[in-house]
């Protein structure tokens, strides 16, 4: 039942990070959903090595990214390039965007289709 | 001789150069800190100590590492470390010396490949208010032979007046004028700790 | 030293809205920043009351206020008919726009200005 | 004159009402869940049975109460229990019948300011797909005598076909076509359970 997309959230707040997936899963309940948040100690950042991890943990092989400020767009490409997982990463608002995909693909709409309706929502 | 020893890069002079960093970095920590306020969040000097901490023990656990295992342990601790922007910024640079190393150990060519890895990865370009207002002036001083640390402040100095287009400090658009950029900062003391350890053009 | 605008930031998941502050925090240090996460029971919604209290908490008079979905839009409008305080509500990326508003806000920067800066981050 | 007496909204009516709407939520709670988890986040069951419990208990502890009380308190739990849109957009349809009833207590004439509070809370017009597509039409079936419970199953049902443009299903666009929405499908709930408390036009 596994959505073939699966969901990445990198945050540089541990809480929203977390947080976030359990907005997403009320209306995505098939879509994998992993996260990173904060750096390796917890404190307010990003750390790559998180982020691999959550590319390993989520049960797809291909991903939508997403993340709050530029700084963790960073760390979330030098994650994508130790990964062999395809990663889209989308510059959208984080909760808003994330929202949005994770809506359209449990509804199995196909990316491309998913990348239109997060156009609007680029803001970074 | 010494001279020209200390024109190509090796694990002693690496050795040497992250130790003097470290102590740069410790000794300025607050400062570096303070530079990111009323720009920033506050926390580059904390984020670089981290870093650098790091760098201290991943070099610590190598035994007899040759120069791209030497820089890549750099790398490697301060992406995982330092948890703000520059860590991989900075991790990138030591990443793409690493890639570059067997090829050439020329300060200047190992610069070059570091610069371009900061700029890829950050997108900056040079009068965005970056620590690439550094890096990119000096990676030029060599071609000149005019790599000093005159040079380096004059780069750090010139990010000043800049206005911020990278970063937290670019929501503040043109009121980031009037603040040094902390990141140059540091990055003028990467510059400097690397001519303190013997390393010059 | 407190500004005289504060941030209250509401979100359906109680761990999003109390980590978020973590993040704006950092960049300003002297702007109120107050949250409501979640129903009263502090499952995934938002609720009015929950607002109130953050507007009330607020130690500043006026507010710019930042949400997730629409339907908490609609609490924070609720609420905002309950308090004294002057409210200013922005349909713009929460994590993004509360950020810009904390970073402009710690710098003294007018309200008007603020909002010029909030306009591209407008997605809802 | 039982007829009389029905055609406007008094206190009993609106208790007999809610009794019965409890009742209608508890036993359709899965249902209008079910409706919510195609086009929305799956918890309209659960948010209305919340809803409607604390309305029971918040009628429960007034000391007889006058209707402008009655219909206050019925928003208050609304609002403060339901957590979801339909939370906030259904207290404000009883807030806003609580502002008129000394005024009148004729059902047409409060489901009327009703209805624009439900418009002005959410924004959403006739045919996004909303409760409103209930509303709406139920409130002009008052001017021609044709309130019943035919008409509020049409109006339900004409949700269906429509494209969300208001609310969580609005993500979906022309996807959340031929799906009956929730809110809409609970709003029927409330004007059938009105006819069987004994309101009628
Ligand atoms: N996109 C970028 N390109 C180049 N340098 C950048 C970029 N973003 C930030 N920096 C540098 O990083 C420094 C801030 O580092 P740090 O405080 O550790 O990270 P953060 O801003 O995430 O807290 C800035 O002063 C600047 O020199
Ligand atoms: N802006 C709006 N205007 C009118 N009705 C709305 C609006 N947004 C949502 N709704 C109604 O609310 C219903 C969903 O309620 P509910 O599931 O309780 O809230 P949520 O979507 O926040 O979980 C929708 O089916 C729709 O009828
Ligand atoms: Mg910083
Ligand atoms: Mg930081
Ligand atoms: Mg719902
Ligand atoms: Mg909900």
């Amino acid at each position: 039942m596994t959505k073939k997309i699966g969901i990445v959230i990198v945050s540089h707040v541990p809480e929203v990070a977390a947080g976030i997936p359990r907005l997403l899963e009320q209306v995505a309940a098939d879509v994998s959903i992993t996260f990173a948040g904060g750096t390796d100690d917890n404190d307010i950042g990003t750390s790559a090595a998180k982020i691999s991890t959550a590319f390993t943990e989520n049960k797809a092989d291909e991903i939508a990214a997403f993340y709050d400020l530029g700084s963790s767009k960073m760390n979330l490409e030098l994650a994508v390039e130790m990964t062999d997982k395809k990663v889209h990463i989308y510059d959208a608002a984080l909760i808003e965007g994330a929202y949005t995909a994770a809506t359209l693909l449990q509804a199995d709409v196909a990316l491309k289709d998913v990348e239109e309706q997060l156009a609007p929502l680029k803001i970074k | 001789m010494a001279k020209e020893e200390a024109e190509m890069l090796t694990v002693e002079l690496t050795k040497k150069w992250m130790e003097l960093f470290y102590d740069e970095i410790d000794k300025n920590k607050a400062y570096l800190s303070e530079l990111d306020t009323p720009i920033g969040d506050g926390d580059h000097g904390n984020n670089m100590k981290r870093g650098v901490t790091g760098v201290k023990e991943g070099l610590a656990k190598l035994k007899e590492p040759d120069l791209k295992a030497t820089l890549q342990a750099i790398a490697m601790a301060l992406i995982s470390k330092v948890g703000g922007a520059s860590g991989p910024l900075y991790g990138t640079a030591f990443l793409e010396m690493a890639k570059k190393c067997n090829e050439t150990q020329k300060p200047e060519e190992l610069f070059t490949v570091a610069l371009e890895g900061i700029k890829k990865r950050g997108g900056a370009k040079e009068g965005d208010k970056t620590m690439v207002d550094v890096w990119a002036p000096i990676v030029k001083t060599f071609s000149d032979g005019s790599f000093s640390k005159e040079e380096i402040k004059k780069a750090v100095e010139s990010t000043k007046d800049m206005e911020a287009r990278k970063g937290r400090a670019s929501y503040l658009g043109e009121r980031s004028i009037g603040h040094l950029d902390p990141g140059a900062m540091s990055s003028g003391y990467l510059f400097e700790t690397f001519i303190d350890a013997g390393g010059t053009k």
